[in-house]
């Protein structure tokens, strides 16, 4: 093969990012990644673990994330986001906002002595804010790059011009009050793939949650927040407690389709929540043996692989009860213990159950800042406003030469985005390659 | 067993890290340096404010040069971040990578005993004495270079196997499709519509078949199989029957794309072929408008989601859906009733497309699979969960919705390419989030129903998937493997029983008898796990970097010999 | 032991076609206070699967459930999350029902006070006294003529009075 | 039995085989996260638990380390497919042959994930816990005991046989996977076939240290080990079979051994 010229353009550093990353990388074409937050491992690193194998998350990614900060053909700019896109397949360039993170990156080596010192709290984004973070922070601990980035809207020196007590701490004299954001222009870019991922529907519009009193009882909470509970190195240690006393819940109700399979939020359905709630459930069970487990549903959707079966085992081995109901509200009693009121098919009854904790699986939306993205890349949306693809090849946009992969275009588990993400690599590659 | 070729003088450098007060703040690094001194074989020790600064990793090599160390320890984080960084300085340095060796005295030892500095010092003190007796056994190694041929043969000629053979040619690798019937097209030339947008499937695997037929480098070899394959990645070398005729290949990636079968449906639900039919059956008589039925009823689940096939076929709910609405298009007074279990139309489209047979009157009544649908001559009884009562459903046409199968020749074509097969006969991939397109043996890639009963759509991105999988190998000359693999070195030959207990172990296929009947191991599909060596019934086998005797050194080290 | 009718189903989704978009979830039932009230007894849910069904004997003449005692609070057709309008499709069942005669005495009685005063609840002689002693205006009586003309085109008048002579 | 200050004031030595992956991944964690655990445990890290040598673990013990931890990745979740199952079968057999001289709590199998650095903590804690609750290694300090060296001496060697090592490497394919016969043999057969296993060939190592020194005659042996005659006789003429002993001269009627 001779040297390949053109390079690629991966937006987005979750897993699906991070696997056409890499597999553009290991085919020898360089490759510019652009992650958003100040680490690239998107959703997969805030997982606790994986359906149906129930992985370690993390410890399946981390050596990708790895592989992937380090591969000589990849440049990772993380923090940062495409502002600008011009030309056509096999010969774009785009402009880059590195926003500062006010750290000498080659400098921090993520010891986290500032943020011992650091008097700032500031709610933690990737734990779901169930915790507070400091001002100076890396934003998970295994993340990658493992350096610190400097909250500048929180921070007591860009706010109160008082502080600076990380530049005192930081005895590689890492901090860099100075910097300041740049603009980095690339060229000669084949291809550009899109994978920004998802948001939940909680992050735009908490009202749809009303009803089922989240935000406003303390022991309902989203799935994504219940996924950090029970990790080891979430909020929590990994052990569940409800948020109105502490206790260890021994009853939890799973709701399903929160948001999704609406004609009133999202009509369609988000693919994965049968799945992860199963396994939410079972890694509940794993923690406390006395747990008892209720999923609402509408229709137990399990197509994967060795999915079946794992709901089979959900219900044989974890004390889970798979109940066909969908929920309409939930009130609560003087206890603050959460009561559904559901119709039992069984008996036609309608029936109230006492629970202690509530976790709703809320519906996957397209990623906030999807239509200022569209518009940058000239890329089409579809009617839910995710990205539109070509009939039955979806990792092709409407524009040649932007490919995108992973939950962006539709709401789908791990293995399907891992799979197009290589699958929009191969289509990049063409036209990379083809010229 | 290393003495009789390591003639040189081991000299080792240990090289301890402040990490500013990460480690200096709790233990004495100066102390600690001074007294590692003392070790077996270490000529040269510093302390350094950070080893892993520019001015660390100048100390490092100008300490290389003038003590002329021939080892290098540095003890301070971890491997898994800083491994490779001090490998490539003690490279530049003019060693061999792999004389280094990492001792973790901070996130393992002065993070976690803040609070006991004497202990921690000791601890620390152990690690690289430890640390130090292993960088005395090490040796160098080569990182492995493999020649990689830039074909790819294609197994299948669905729309999975022509997807992936299309991306491949037009990254420009020369690409072979082998397929059992005598035209490309798989199942779909035998489909009707596709879902859930409103396209005719041969027009669809026309087009693609068309492309197929004009690409450049693609040559596509029908009414064959393959029997042989012989080799390891990059360089594989197959043969194929063709009517009888051998041919051979050589290619550099194989990828799997054969597809699935149908369920034989004889016992199901009454079937006969005639009144009592399959979804596949229906399709033809759909396209041909031969449709005489008035009341339709359509089984879902039929076959699957039970203890023999207990998997959803994920593809059935939306073939039901597809020919439901083809035949209300046809005539919207035929009833169409759908017994289904749990309706899996998940994500935009799909669900969308419920929504539309609903909205075209379709009719659907849940059943349980404790009380499975009793099938009579012109009616189905059914118990309805939802009103809690028996349904009398009269039907002229019963349609069964099969579940797709693992092909019954899966098992022939996973011995000759050594891969696995899961429970219910489907290819087994490398690991089913991260690496669902791969196999655990480099080199050979999967995509479509073969892995796994996938709609179109799926179907085609993994034909992409495997390609490029492929293609990371294939755009390669040569590709450099990792050095610390096992090998049976020339000296340890005799101890080999040909137990072949090695063979088994091994996760990647990587061991294997040649002509002569000697244990081979095939250092471009190991991974260095080490399984073999601490399995091998007589410790021929030796892992590199991890040898026993490097291990028992640390071992003695610790516990004094 | 019931019969698909799909006549009857076809009826209910021409007078109200968001019928067909039901997925049977039960938000409806769950939520309904009714249904709560009477444990299950009357289920907003179940009469919607006997309506797609076209199960008309059950929705007709056995009632089972009872399509009158839904309160018409609306709340089911403000929770389904498929938009389906049960009100009205209810409505429509129990209009079939009032061509049967199947419907409680005391919407019989409100009936015919509609077919007699123009409203279902008349005004008694007290009120009508004591707001003439306040001052306020007098109330209008509704064209009762017109009224009776408007409920026999509907067939209205004909009902109660069959229901009077069962 | 010791005194129970004693078990209080030591300080136990500690040696864990950490596979690279997760569990060094969850102890570099645990460190990130600032975890404060005991220092009794020196590392030695491994790419896969599964490499984990029986042999390894023995000689720790041999040379006076009080306890052993084997740690990996959970099951199901290994880098390498399935190495830890190697592990779990590899350490299943070293315990078993530890119990003959007691020693089999002094080692322990476990898994830890790259997530869970509270819980490498904690385990650990444990561990350090439970050996100071058993005390010191009787193979621990200056004067170890010497009759249990000799007897630790054995066991590192029958690990190290090229019967147990194929019996282990062979368990899973002959348990999980069907022979040429169509025949696959039931889990709990094999243990019986392992237990056995075991047990003979750590008394035939016993024998062959014992015959190191000088040689012997089957009484003799059998007086030394304290082991039946007879059991003594039939493990002599196996490992003669095996050309690991052979006859050296016959005194009266009594044939006497040596190893060879």
């Amino acid at each position: 093969m001779e040297k390949v010229s053109k390079s690629a353009l991966v937006i987005g550093g979750g897993i699906a990012g991070i696997q056409a990353a890499l597999d553009l990388a290991d085919m020898g074409i360089h490759v510019d990644m652009v992650e958003k937050k100040p680490c690239i491992g998107g959703r997969m690193a805030q997982l606790d673990k994986t359906f149906p194998t129930n992985d370690c998350s993390i410890c399946i990614l981390a050596p990708k994330l790895s592989e992937c900060y380090r591969h000589p053909n990849i440049t990772l700019y993380s923090y940062s986001e495409v502002q600008k896109v011009e030309g056509s397949a096999g010969n774009f360039s785009a402009e880059i906002l590195k926003r500062a993170r006010y750290i000498k990156e080659e400098e921090c080596i993520n010891c986290g002595l500032c943020v011992e010192k650091c008097p700032m709290r500031v709610e933690d984004e990737f734990d779901r804010e169930l915790r507070k973070r400091r001002a100076i922070y890396i934003y998970y601990l295994q993340g990658v790059p493992a350096i610190m980035t400097i909250d500048k809207e929180k921070c007591l020196w860009f706010t109160k011009n008082a502080c600076r007590i990380c530049e005192k701490t930081c005895e590689r004299e890492a901090i860099d009050f100075e910097q300041e954001d740049q603009i980095i222009k690339l060229e000669n870019i084949g291809s550009i793939i899109v994978a920004t991922g998802y948001s939940l529907i909680e992050d735009i519009d908490k009202d749809v949650l009303k009803n089922y009193g989240y935000g406003k009882f303390r022991n309902v909470v989203s799935a994504l927040e219940f996924e950090r509970l029970e990790c080891a190195s979430g909020p929590q240690g990994g052990h569940i407690k409800r948020f109105s006393d502490g206790k260890t819940p021994k009853k939890i109700a799973f709701l399903q389709c929160i948001g999704s399979r609406s004609d009133r939020v999202e009509k369609y359905c988000s693919s994965i929540c049968c799945m992860y709630t199963t396994k939410e459930a079972m890694i509940a069970y794993e923690h406390d043996n006395e747990l008892e487990s209720y999923v609402f549903y509408i229709d137990m959707r399990a197509g994967g692989k060795g999915f079946q079966s794992f709901l089979r085992r959900g219900a044989a081995e974890y004390n889970i009860k798979y109940i066909k109901s969908k929920i309409a509200q939930i009130t609560v009693d003087e206890k603050e213990n959460p009561i559904i009121i559901y119709e039992d098919l069984d008996n036609d009854k309608i029936t109230q159950l006492k629970v202690d904790l509530v976790v709703l699986a809320t519906c996957i939306v397209p990623p906030q800042g999807i239509d200022n993205l569209a518009e940058i890349l000239g890329i089409e949306l579809n009617d839910y406003n995710f990205i539109k693809t070509t009939p039955f090849i979806p990792v092709e946009t409407s524009k040649n030469g932007v490919f995108t992969c992973g939950c962006v275009h539709e709401p789908m588990d791990i293995p399907r985005s891992v799979a197009e993400a290589s699958g929009a690599a191969a289509k990049a590659a063409e036209i990379i390659r083809g010229g | 067993m290393s003495e009789e070729r390591n003639e040189e003088e081991i000299r080792v450098g240990v090289f301890v890290c402040h990490c500013g007060s990460n480690i200096g703040g709790v233990i004495d690094c100066k102390k600690l340096a001074e007294e590692v001194r003392n070790f077996p074989d270490v000529a040269y020790t510093e302390d350094n404010l950070y080893t892993c600064s520019e001015n660390g990793l100048a100390a490092i090599k100008k300490a290389v040069e003038e003590h002329k160390l021939n080892r290098v320890v540095v003890a301070s984080c971890t491997p898994r971040t800083h491994e490779p960084l001090f490998r490539e300085c003690i490279s530049e340095a003019g060693l061999n990578p792999y004389l280094f060796n990492f001792v973790n005295i901070r996130d393992q030892c002065t993070w976690v005993h803040m609070k006991h500095p004497e202990e921690a010092y000791d601890k620390a003190k152990d690690l690289i004495k430890m640390g130090a007796a292993k960088a005395v056994k090490l040796e160098p190694l080569d990182m492995i270079m493999v020649n990689i041929n830039p074909a790819a043969l294609v197994i299948g000629g669905g729309v999975a196997g022509m997807s992936a053979a299309l991306s491949l040619s037009r990254q420009g690798f020369k690409t072979y499709i082998v397929e059992k019937e005598d035209k490309l097209g798989g199942r779909l030339n035998s489909l009707h519509k596709l879902f859930p947008y409103d396209i005719e499937a041969t027009e669809f695997v026309g087009k693609i078949i068309n492309n197929v037929k004009n690409a450049q480098n693609l040559e596509v070899i029908t009414s064959s199989r393959v029997i042989n394959i012989e080799g390891f990645i990059g360089n594989y070398e197959v043969e194929i029957d063709q009517n009888g005729n051998i041919r051979k290949l050589e290619v550099g990636a194989i990828i799997v794309a054969v597809g699935s079968s149908l369920l034989n449906p004889q016992g199901l639900f009454g079937y006969d072929g005639i009144k009592r039919i399959t979804q596949y059956e229906l399709e033809p008589k759909l396209k041909n408008k031969d449709l005489k039925a008035k009341e339709v009823v359509m089984i879902q689940c039929a076959g699957s989601r039970n203890d023999e096939r207990p998997y959803c076929s994920s593809v059935c709910c939306m073939t039901a859906l597809k020919n439901a609405l083809t035949i209300k298009e046809l005539n919207p007074d035929i009833h169409v009733t759908i017994l289904f279990r749990d309706l899996y139309t998940p994500g935009t489209s799909y669900e969308e497309y419920y929504r539309k047979a609903r909205e075209q009157g379709v009719l659907f009544v849940k059943y349980d699979e404790d009380r499975m649908p009793n099938v009579e001559e012109n009616q189905v009884k059914v118990f309805n969960e939802y009103i809690g009562d028996e349904m009398i459903i009269a039907y002229d046409l019963l349609v069964l919705s099969t579940p797709l199968v693992a092909n019954s020749d899966n098992k022939d074509l996973a011995q000759l390419l050594k891969v696995p097969l899961e429970a219910n006969g489907f290819f087994l991939e490398a690991h089913v989030k991260l690496r669902p397109n791969d196999f655990a043996t480099d080199g050979v890639y999967i995509g479509g129903s073969a892995k796994w009963p996938v709609d179109i759509t799926e179907t085609i991105s993994q034909g992409y998937a495997a390609a490029s999988r492929a293609s990371t190998i294939l755009s390669h000359e040569t590709i450099e493997v990792e050095g610390a693999t096992s090998i049976l070195p020339e000296y340890n030959k005799s101890l080999c029983t040909g137990c072949e207990v090695c063979i088994k172990v091994c996760p990647y296929n990587a061991i294997k008898k040649n002509e002569n009947d000697e244990i081979e191991i095939i250092q471009a599909l190991c991974k260095g796990c080490g399984l073999c060596a601490a399995t091998c019934t007589n410790k021929a086998l030796v892992i590199r970097h991890f040898t026993d005797d490097q291990i028992l050194s640390e071992i003695y080290a610790y516990g004094g010999e | 032991m019931s019969v698909i009718n799909f006549d009857f189903r076809n009826q209910v989704i021409k007078h109200n076609a968001s019928l067909s978009y039901c997925y049977q979830c039960s938000t409806c039932s769950g939520g309904c206070p009714v249904a709560l009230l009477t444990n299950g007894e009357y289920n907003p849910r179940k009469i919607i699967e006997e309506a797609i069904l076209g199960l008309q004997d059950k929705l007709i003449e056995v009632q089972d459930p009872n399509p009158w005692l839904c309160s018409t609070c609306q709340k089911c057709v403000e929770l389904c999350p498929q938009k389906v309008e049960l009100t009205e499709i209810f409505t429509l069942i129990k209009n079939k029902c009032f061509e049967e005669g199947k419907y409680p005495e005391a919407f019989h009685a409100q009936g015919q006070a509609v077919l007699e005063n123009g409203i279902a609840i008349p005004y008694s002689k007290a009120v009508l006294s004591r707001r003439e002693k306040l001052g306020l205006p007098i109330i209008t009586t509704a064209p009762i003529e017109e009224i009776k003309t408007l409920l026999r085109q509907t067939n209205f008048e004909q009902n109660i009075i069959k229901r009077e002579a069962e | 039995m010791r005194m129970e200050e004693n078990r209080v004031s030591f300080e136990p030595k500690l040696l864990g085989f950490l596979c690279n992956w997760c569990s060094y991944a969850g102890a570099d964690l645990a460190g990130v996260s600032r975890i404060q655990y005991p220092p009794n445990m020196r590392v030695i890290r491994v790419m896969c638990s599964g490499r984990v040598d029986p042999e390894f673990v023995i000689q720790a013990l041999e040379l006076g380390i009080d306890g052993v931890y084997v740690m990996g990745c959970h099951i199901g979740d290994c880098h390498y497919l399935d190495g830890n199952y190697e592990a779990i079968r590899k350490f299943d057999m070293t315990k078993k042959f530890l119990s003959f001289v007691g020693l089999d709590n002094r080692i322990r199998l476990d898994w830890v994930s790259a997530s869970e650095g509270v819980r490498f903590g904690e385990v650990v804690s444990k561990f350090v816990e439970d050996i100071k609750a058993l005390g010191p290694s009787p193979l621990s300090g200056d004067t170890p005991d010497q009759e249990l060296l000799e007897k630790v001496k054995a066991i590192r060697e029958a690990v190290s046989s090229n019967r147990m090592r194929a019996l282990v490497g062979r368990q899973r394919k002959i348990t999980e996977e069907e022979n040429v016969y169509g025949e696959k043999v039931p889990e709990e057969e094999f243990d019986v076939l392992m237990d056995q296993a075991i047990k003979e060939e750590y008394d035939r190592h016993r024998i062959l240290l014992a015959l190191e020194k000088d040689s012997k005659s089957v009484k003799d042996l059998g007086i030394e080990l304290n082991l039946d005659p007879s059991i003594v006789l039939e493990h002599t003429l196996t490992l003669k079979s095996r050309s690991q002993v052979d006859f050296q001269k016959i005194i009266g009627n009594t044939p006497i051994f040596m190893r060879i």
